[in-house]
């Protein structure tokens, strides 16, 4: 602890993603302080510096650092990458809905670039400090980016939301994190899983600490009943942002709550600390699956479906092994791609963003637009968790993990309110292709060459990863082996 | 016991304010009332043995962050907004439940409450923080630069600097 | 010839194919050439096999030629083979004969219909079924052609398929015949369970070895239900007068001559289980007996010639199976040969008057064709002579045999005496409605049009050459019973009938034969139509009563289609949409639900932080 | 040839994608081509029965890939003598079903030719899946094709069927993807390695309890998809709605899907349960055939007709399955291909009707006989072979499951036995509305006879209804090894299962074994 | 030396204080206020404890919770000036354009 860390070894390449991504964020502001001539380059250029992250990964040395409070390993490295790819597809699609909107600008990919490293720090911080840092600082950038289309009220709105709505759920992470603090005289997770081996299961105060630590990390996933946010906000922010905004930031949640719940373990038999995992699942599966019927807004939809997924990724984390950790890790890959492609498409409806998006939209899209039409059918089957997509594969290996640790009723739940969500997704699909548009309503998707690569990532990864998920299953399983000892 | 007499003083001024930021109708005393329940809570960090940060508290909060708030209530012309209370249901949820918790917290607080206290005075002068800070914590340290970064960028773009206008 | 059997059947399956392939392009020179000539070439081969048989065989063996495997599986399954011996050649010869005479008359008779080739199709077709119905070896092939004669029933009783009533009759044939399938079909998976084969030898052979008695009466029973259907037994008989509406030569050939028979065929082949079951001989015998007599008081009041035939159909049908049900197996066979001359000679007769009265069938409009169509008028009188029981035409001969041995019957002789007590009285109104029938169409004056009587003519060779075949072989026919001929030929298990008894039975059959031809003419033959309108005068609700054949159809109408048609739209539009329902509440339910969270999402941060904080509160009470 | 089953399975799909770059003008030339594949993956699928070899019960030209290694999951393929002529049936069904709707589909031909190609090669793909997530897959992936179809290509409530049908299906087969996953687990729980080969599954020996669930989980989804009473009520609408051709797959094979998967997971999977269940769900069947008869009779439309007597035939199937016997069981597999030569072909003939005259209502027809003489013909014999006459190929699987589970349900097969008679009723009746009495609408007098594509497109069906019903063995055989096989491993599942009762194994719960570790 | 726990009591009362004036009102900028109480009812609780335990961490955390609160508070304000740009008022029941 009192090692000087400046001295510590490989402290840079330990780092390396995040000093890429924040001087590339400090560039492209500079960027955009030299005139708007180069106001068409911004986002190629952050493209290259999201590439230029996601190739320094390999450069990255596995360890501990600063203290031990920073860990990078195999997973980390996997969750880094599921950020980057996020924030590679919300480029790729902002790019153009940037322009189309009239505010483009280099801010906006920088804080998009710094949100990332936040969430690096979400996921490899070993320290609550670090976590709620790294958490703080995507919140910051999420307030702005939710209002980024400060001309449309819809943004600003929701941006207010998320301000006032994140602002509260921190006071709460704190106000629990200051309470473990308390109880185990440290906010280091090694440290605290010492304490917590002897620490009393019975002590009220702890499992408070507990439940607004976890009702914080609810809201940032968007779980029921610390959803309520979701819908509004992800209505009112730019599309590419909606879509980035619902993985990525659970996913840096998630993996943070694995580590975290990990250093509880010996807690976890003996209190109903996972019984309160299990109720956010049930209750975000079956709130978000249901209330997603009554949706005609795509992106409240999507929002509704969101939450039903974070149930569903919840399942996993009930049985704390490196199965689970790994199924995880793909279902957020794979969530990240349809999810993002999902709101992809909606992004590149040309209408005027204040308007809800909503179903009428689309009527006809499959047969208008046949790429956009058969993209966004992928992602609604891949987010219903049909074969041969991706998302049954992820929703398999959640579904294994819970079963594999006797989880069977909570999966049985998980089951009966998939069926509940393949009405919705399908009616997406029955929009695309068997429903005409009102007369004089067609509306043709305006993506560029930007969004229809972004799409074509989506596509190629969902059905690569559906058919061929060996590699990224060997990967994620290694990497949480060695996260979990 | 002066010290109890300080404390329970400082606490009383502390939750009166408080009561006083969330009850009072008009923003400009809320405003007022909580930079007064700020300084109060800086004497509790000086009861704490902690001087550099009631010195903080007073220079952050007290200084810069009611400041901006008082002059963004004066730019926006607010204080004359005073709100009817509506919504009855949320009114009485809102008073019922931070109260329920409350009183909950304050139930198990002083049910699990440690008496003793370690031996020796507690070290927590501007240097010693200071050294810490910048060995342990010269990584989340540096990252704060970030975060105001963004905060500072973010309140840029969000109030009002068009973007139109910049150029 | 005996090891290509199958090509008996063969022949006329290739006159289908050629007819209903080609025949309507070839045109109707082709079809009357290839329709006969198929039945002739089977007939002809039959009678090859039969003399090679007779020649090979003269013990009265059975021969089996297997063409090949048919089904096969875990135990169930037979060959396709066909077998030779007494009871497969005497109805081979029946079938194959009297449908070549009714192939030829067709020729004639359906001359100047439309869709001539699809009429020879359908005939060459049922031939090649019926000819799998006789010859097959084992009840499963036996219900190949069981099937294939009630679907060419139903084709050609839907002959003229513009006609609704046509296709109604035709349908309502198939169906009833289908119920009576059901009971064979039981039966044989009965056998199949039991016994583990269908093949008639084998099945008798191990039924006689011994097996449970209920096992029997049931296989016997079910093999009855399937019998009644396809013979018109009471309760299945009523498709068989709709079945009128086919053409004329159908109803001689099919719902007359041979399929119908095919019933009595079906508890003769299987004697050997029935003697096991005297319960199920028993019932046959009853149900023989109430049909015979049921269907003859129909036939009194009966004003459709053709009408007037099936019933007199059904009721003879009945006296065959009082033959085999009190296990008179001969008699009952020998019956259904005497029946095939005399009622297809009728029913050729009748189509040889309809043809002469251009399409009129109701003997109200007829009378006083004697002169006009001398051939078929004689005819006619010599097939309703032998069908009365005068002595010594053929239906004397078999009828009282069937009589003698119902009074004497071993099985269950008590019940006998009312069998044969039913029995003559059946006979009495034979003799009394064929009379009649015979009275109104030829006796007294011409009551149609003029136009009718202008076109009344005499038919065609090709028509009245089988009119004389077959009333030649309804003198002779009682031959076949010239010292016991055919009782040993058939080698049938069969029982002595005392001298007394027989005579008694004999006397009582002249009797009333002579009885109710005497009423027939005192009636209709004196006073003609008059004699009805005066029955109906005396004895209006018997008349109405017997008109209406007794309300049965109305009756299963009521009683049966109606309540099911009924339940079957319950089915539908209630226990469907009841399903549909419930499910369609789950997913509303769901959607409500999801409706009342959309309105939780009121769009106000303070209402989305309350919630958050009640969570937190909820959640603090519930796990800490 | 080798891989030849993955020949089938692959051809179409490639072909769609190929199909998907042509450009939406080219319609006559993806017809063409559509046509040309599906023909090819007959021809393929007729070698692949030239290749099979009879006598032999396990699975033959056998593919194995690992796919998904951490699970054990392997791209296995394999035909069997269940198998082996479901999938000839479905290589036959594809190119009837692009001949009858030559000239029917007027809107999007390229994307309904690309539907059906992929919807055939899943179809291959569930029968020859000889792992259990595999055949999942294909299991699911048979539905987007035919929502598409019912949903852009269908009637006047297309949607309200469509999702439906889709809303079903996926009802039940989420629920056996958790069976899936259970019963993968119980394996690995037994063995120590994971894997989902079916083969690996037979003789698990599960306690009786975990029989039931799984049960349960596997039976509701193929009952749906049977469908079984009472679950029956997507199908009248799904048919109904569905354009010709999506009639002749859903009913012609996909149906099918259903009493394949009893047959090949269920009985051997579960016999403890099956045996306990199993009249339950033979009491379900017999009550289908009987319902779904009368249903049939009273309905007003030709189509819905039709599709009411699926319920019934398939009825008849799920018995035979239940009866485990020999002979039941053959004649279902038989009656599976037949239903699908008889009622593909009445519903392509209804299409052919409908596609003149645009009504489906009985009471609009009559006597058309007289117009579409030739077409009569063709419904007469596909309604006869559905009826079940000896000499065409429906009686000969209708008697054989009759007979065959006579012997082991005798009361409810006579039961089911009256089924027979109600087809007749219920299909003359449709006859003698549609085709005879007089012409009374005068829209009938000019109706079209049958065109070239139609009687192309029957004429296979029509010589192999007659060529089941005269030498059936010819298929019979080919599947009586692996029919006695599979009795045989449900047979030993029944006795292992009674051994397996004397001792339970306690498990324990993974988390709980590591948190007694870390406490130590 | 006052008990940690009196500390502790008087941040849990500011903390629901806080809590309470999120709840109860309807100025979005009174909100942030109480939200901001709440911020600083934890501090007390970090420095309590820092003290009881005599870690620095503590103390150190609590600068940082500073630092957040701070950043929180310029995105926060500005926030309110376009919501008041565009509405010209900060009563966030107005802000109700998305909802359902």
């Amino acid at each position: 602890m009192t090692l000087h860390p400046l001295i510590e070894p490989g402290w840079v390449n330990a780092i390396l993603p995040e000093l890429v991504l924040c001087v590339g964020g400090l560039l492209l502001m500079l960027l955009g302080a030299f005139g708007a001539r180069l106001r068409g380059i911004t986002a190629p250029l952050a493209l290259i510096v999201f590439i230029v992250t996601a190739w320094s990964e390999k450069l990255v040395l596995a360890g501990t650092f600063f203290g031990g409070t920073y860990e990078i390993s195999g997973i980390t490295r996997i969750f880094d990458i599921t950020f980057l790819l996020s924030a590679i597809l919300a480029t790729l699609f902002a790019r153009e809905y940037l322009e189309r909107e009239g505010i483009e600008g280099g801010e906006f990919y920088a804080l998009l670039m710094w949100a990332t490293v936040g969430m690096m720090m979400m996921a490899k911080g070993l320290d609550l400090l670090i976590v709620i840092l790294g958490l703080e600082l995507l919140s910051i950038c999420i307030f702005v980016l939710v209002g980024y289309h400060r001309r449309i009220p819809v943004s600003n709105e929701a941006s207010l939301k998320y301000f006032l709505m994140g602002a509260f759920a921190t006071g709460f992470i704190l106000y629990g994190t200051a309470l473990f603090y308390g109880a185990t005289r440290s906010t280091n997770f090694t440290e605290m899983a010492r304490a917590f081996s002897t620490a009393d299961p019975n002590n009220v105060l702890l499992s408070i600490a507990f439940v607004l630590l976890m009702s914080g990390l609810g809201f940032k996933l968007a779980a029921a009943p610390f959803h309520g946010w979701a819908p509004d906000v992800y209505q009112g922010a730019p599309s590419p942002i909606a879509g980035w905004l619902s993985v990525a930031p659970k996913a840096a949640t998630l993996i943070a709550l694995v580590r975290l719940l990990s250093a509880m373990l010996p807690m976890l038999q003996f209190s109903l600390w996972m019984k309160m995992i299990a109720a956010l699942s049930v209750l975000s599966m079956v709130i978000g699956n249901a209330a997603a019927i009554a949706q005609r807004d795509l992106k409240r939809m999507l929002a509704y479906s969101g939450i039903a997924h974070v149930g569903y990724m919840l399942i996993a984390l009930l049985s704390l092994r490196d199965d689970s950790v790994a199924a995880i890790a793909v279902y957020t890959i794979t969530y990240a791609l349809m999810n993002i492609g999902a709101f992809g498409v909606v992004s590149t409806l040309a209408k005027n963003q204040n308007d809800p998006q909503t179903l009428d939209d689309i009527a006809g899209l499959g047969f208008r637009s046949p790429f956009s039409g058969l993209a966004l059918t992928v992602c609604m089957f891949s987010l219903s968790g049909l074969p041969p997509t991706a998302g049954f594969i992820a929703k398999f290996y959640i579904f294994k993990t819970a079963v594999d640790s006797g989880h069977l009723a909570i999966a049985i739940v998980g089951i009966l309110t998939s069926i509940v969500s393949v009405y919705y997704y399908l009616r997406v699909v029955y929009y695309l292709y068997m429903k005409e548009p009102a007369e004089g309503y067609a509306i043709v998707p305006a993506g560029g060459i930007f969004a229809t690569g972004a799409l074509a990532i989506t596509m190629i990864g969902i059905f690569v990863i559906g058919l061929f998920p060996t590699p990224l299953f060997a990967m994620a399983g290694a990497a949480a082996r060695a996260l979990l000892p | 016991m002066i010290e109890y007499a300080v404390f329970f003083f400082f606490a009383a001024v502390a939750v009166i304010f408080a009561l006083m930021v969330v009850l009072h109708r008009n923003p400009v005393v809320g405003a007022l009332a909580l930079v007064a329940s700020f300084f109060a809570l800086a004497v509790m960090y000086v009861l704490l043995e902690a001087p550099f940060l009631a010195a903080l508290q007073v220079i952050v909060y007290a200084g810069a962050i009611m400041v901006l708030f008082l002059f963004v209530i004066m730019l926006l012309n607010l204080q004359k907004q005073s709100e009817e209370p509506t919504r009855p249901l949320q009114q009485f949820l809102g008073y019922a439940g931070s109260a329920a918790f409350g009183i909950g917290l304050v139930y198990y607080l002083s049910k699990y409450a440690v008496m003793e206290l370690p031996a020796g005075p507690f070290i927590a002068d501007a240097r010693t923080v200071g050294i810490r800070l910048f060995e342990a914590y010269i990584f989340p340290f540096e990252m704060v630069s970030i975060l105001l970064l963004a905060a500072i960028v973010g309140a840029l773009l969000l109030s009002g600097v068009r973007m139109e206008e910049r150029t | 010839m005996l090891n290509h059997l199958w090509l008996i059947p063969a022949l006329p399956l290739l006159g289908f194919l050629l007819n209903g392939l080609f025949g309507k392009r070839l045109g109707n020179g082709f079809v009357s050439l290839v329709g006969p000539l198929s039945s002739f070439l089977s007939a002809v081969a039959g009678t090859v096999a039969v003399l090679q048989y007779h020649h090979q065989y003269p013990n009265g063996d059975r021969h089996v030629d297997v063409v090949y495997n048919w089904i096969s599986s875990g135990g169930v399954g037979a060959d396709l083979a066909f077998q030779l011996d007494p009871l497969s050649i005497v109805m081979l010869l029946v079938v194959t004969w009297v449908g070549f005479l009714i192939h030829l008359y067709s020729v004639g008779y359906m001359a100047h219909e439309e869709g001539y080739w699809r009429y020879f199709s359908y005939l060459n077709l049922f031939l090649a079924e019926m000819l799998v119905l006789v010859l097959g070896s084992s009840y499963l092939v036996m219900f190949v052609g069981w099937e294939g004669v009630g679907l060419c029933s139903y084709l050609l009783i839907g002959f003229y398929y513009d006609k609704d009533f046509a296709v109604a009759a035709g349908k309502k044939a198939f169906v009833v015949n289908r119920i009576g399938d059901f009971g064979f079909l039981v039966a044989m998976f009965l056998m199949f369970a039991y016994f583990g084969t269908v093949d008639f030898a084998k099945v008798s052979q191990i039924a006689s070895g011994g097996v449970e008695p209920g096992l029997v009466t049931a296989i016997c029973l079910l093999l009855f239900l399937g019998a009644t259907g396809k013979s018109a037994q009471i309760p299945l008989y009523v498709w068989l007068p709709d079945a009128m509406a086919g053409p004329t030569p159908v109803s001689a050939l099919i719902h007359a001559a041979t399929m119908v028979t095919a019933g009595v065929y079906m508890i003769a082949r299987p004697n050997a289980l029935y003697r096991l079951a005297p319960d199920a001989l028993m019932v046959v015998a009853i149900i023989g007996a109430l049909t015979a007599i049921f269907a003859a008081t129909i036939g009194i009041r009966q004003n459709d010639i053709k009408k007037v035939l099936a019933y007199s159909t059904v009721s003879q049908l009945g006296f065959m199976f009082i033959g085999v049900g009190v296990g008179a197996f001969t008699a009952g066979i020998f019956h259904l040969i005497t029946h095939a001359f005399f009622k297809a000679c009728l029913f050729l007769g009748s189509g040889s008057v309809i043809h002469a009265m251009s399409g009129e069938q109701d003997i109200r409009r007829m009378g006083g064709l004697w002169k006009k169509i001398p051939i078929t008028a004689w005819t006619f009188l010599i097939a309703t002579i032998a069908i009365a029981g005068f002595p010594p035409l053929s239906g004397f001969f078999s009828k009282d045999e069937i009589l003698a041995s119902a009074l004497a019957n071993p099985y269950f002789p008590d019940l006998g005496v009312w069998i044969w007590a039913i029995g003559t009285v059946a006979a009495l109104f034979t003799a009394f409605y064929m009379f009649r029938l015979f009275f109104l169409t030829f006796g007294g004056s011409f009551r149609g049009t003029q136009e009718q009587e202008h076109h009344l003519h005499e038919s065609p060779w090709t028509m009245t050459v089988p009119l004389v075949v077959l009333a030649a072989g309804s003198i002779l026919g009682g031959a076949l019973t010239v010292n016991h001929f055919l009782e040993h030929w058939l080698e049938l298990p069969t029982f002595e009938v005392s001298p007394a008894r027989a005579w008694l039975a004999m006397i009582a059959s002249t009797i009333v034969a002579i009885l109710g031809t005497w009423f027939a003419y005192a009636l209709f033959g004196r006073r003609g139509l008059a004699a009805d309108e005066r029955f109906e005068r005396r004895a209006p609700a018997v008349a109405r009563t017997l008109e209406n054949k007794y309300y049965v159809d109305e009756f299963y109408d009521e009683a049966l289609v109606t309540p099911l048609e009924r339940f079957s739209r319950f089915l539908w539009r209630g226990i469907d949409a009841l399903i549909d329902g419930i499910l369609a509440l789950g997913g509303y339910v769901v959607a409500a639900v999801g409706d009342l969270l959309r309105f939780l999402q009121t769009g106000n941060v303070r209402n989305y932080a309350l919630m958050f904080f009640v969570g937190v509160i909820v959640f603090i009470w519930i796990f800490a | 040839m080798t891989h030849i089953l993955s020949w089938t399975i692959w051809l179409p799909i490639a072909a769609a994608f190929l199909l998907a770059l042509f450009p939406r003008s080219a319609a006559n030339t993806i017809k063409i081509l559509g046509l040309f594949v599906s023909l090819a993956t007959f021809v393929i699928s007729l070698a692949m029965v030239q290749q099979f070899q009879e006598g032999i019960a396990a699975f033959q030209l056998v593919e194995s890939m690992s796919w998904i290694p951490q699970w054990g999951i392997r791209y296995a393929l394999g035909v069997d003598g269940i198998s082996l002529w479901l999938v000839l049936l479905t290589t036959l069904l594809t190119p009837v079903v692009f001949l009858s709707s030559w000239n029917a589909i007027h809107k999007h031909p390229k994307e309904y030719v690309i539907s059906f190609l992929i919807m055939e090669a899943a179809m291959i793909g569930v029968f020859v899946a000889t792992d259990l997530v595999l055949f999942y897959v294909f299991f699911e992936l048979t539905l987007l094709p035919m929502y598409l179809v019912i949903g852009v290509w269908g009637g006047a409530y297309r949607i309200y069927a469509a999702i439906k049908f889709f809303l079903f299906t996926v009802t039940g087969s989420l629920l056996m993807l958790l069976g899936i996953i259970y019963l993968g687990f119980l394996q690995f729980h037994q063995t120590g390695v994971w894997s989902f080969a079916i083969t690996d599954f037979y003789g698990l020996g599960l306690p009786p309890h975990t029989q039931s669930i799984l049960f349960g989980a596997f039976a509701l989804a193929f009952a749906i998809k049977v469908p079984l009473f009472p679950l029956h009520t997507w199908l009248p609408d799904a048919h109904v709605e569905a354009p010709t051709g999506g009639s002749i797959i859903l009913a012609g094979v996909m149906l099918k899907m259903g009493t394949y998967g009893f047959l090949r997971f269920v009985l051997p999977f579960f016999p403890d349960a099956t045996a306990k269940y199993g009249p339950l769900i033979i009491a379900l069947a017999v009550i289908g055939v009987i319902y779904g008869a009368l249903v049939s009779w009273v309905q007003p439309d030709m189509k819905k007709l039709v599709a009411y007597s699926s319920v019934s035939h398939l009825g008849f199937c799920v018995l035979g399955i239940f009866a485990i016997n020999q002979t039941a069981i053959e004649g279902s597999i038989l009656q599976m291909v037949n239903h699908g030569l008889s009622t593909g072909a009445l519903f392509l003939l209804v299409g052919v009707v409908y596609e003149r005259r645009h009504t489906r209502m009985l009471a609009d027809y009559g006597g058309i006989a007289r117009t579409m003489p030739l077409y009569a013909t063709f419904f007469v014999i596909a309604v006869l072979s559905s009826v079940g006459l000896p000499g065409l190929n429906g009686f000969v699987g209708e008697f054989l499951i009759l007979a065959g589970s006579f012997k082991t349900q005798p009361v409810w097969t006579v039961v089911a036995t009256t089924g027979v008679i109600l087809a007749a009723i219920y299909l003359l009746w449709l006859v003698q509305r549609v085709f005879f009495g007089p012409i009374v609408n005068d829209e009938n007098r000019h109706i079209p006879d049958i065109a070239w594509n139609e009687v192309a497109a029957m004429v296979p069906l029509v010589v192999l209804m007659v060529w089941i019903g005269v030498h059936p063995n010819t298929f019979l055989r080919k599947m009586a090894p692996s029919v006695e096989q599979l009795i045989a491993t449900v047979e030993r599942g029944r006795e292992s299962g009674k051994a397996m009762l004397a001792k339970t194994p306690a498990r324990r719960s993974p988390l709980a074994a590591r948190l007694a570790e870390a406490r130590q | 030396m006052i008990p940690t726990h009196w500390f502790l009591i008087l941040s849990a009362i500011l903390f629901a204080i806080g809590v309470c004036g999120v709840l109860t009102r309807k100025n979005g900028i009174t909100i942030f206020m109480s939200i901001e109480l709440m911020v600083n009812a934890v501090n007390l609780t970090f420095l309590a404890y820092a003290r009881q335990f005599h870690q620095i961490h503590g103390l150190i955390f609590v600068f940082f919770v500073m630092a957040i609160a701070a950043a929180e508070a310029a995105v926060g304000l500005a926030i309110f000036i376009s919501l008041f740009h565009h509405r010209a008022t900060i009563d966030v029941d107005e802000a109700n354009l998305m909802r359902w």
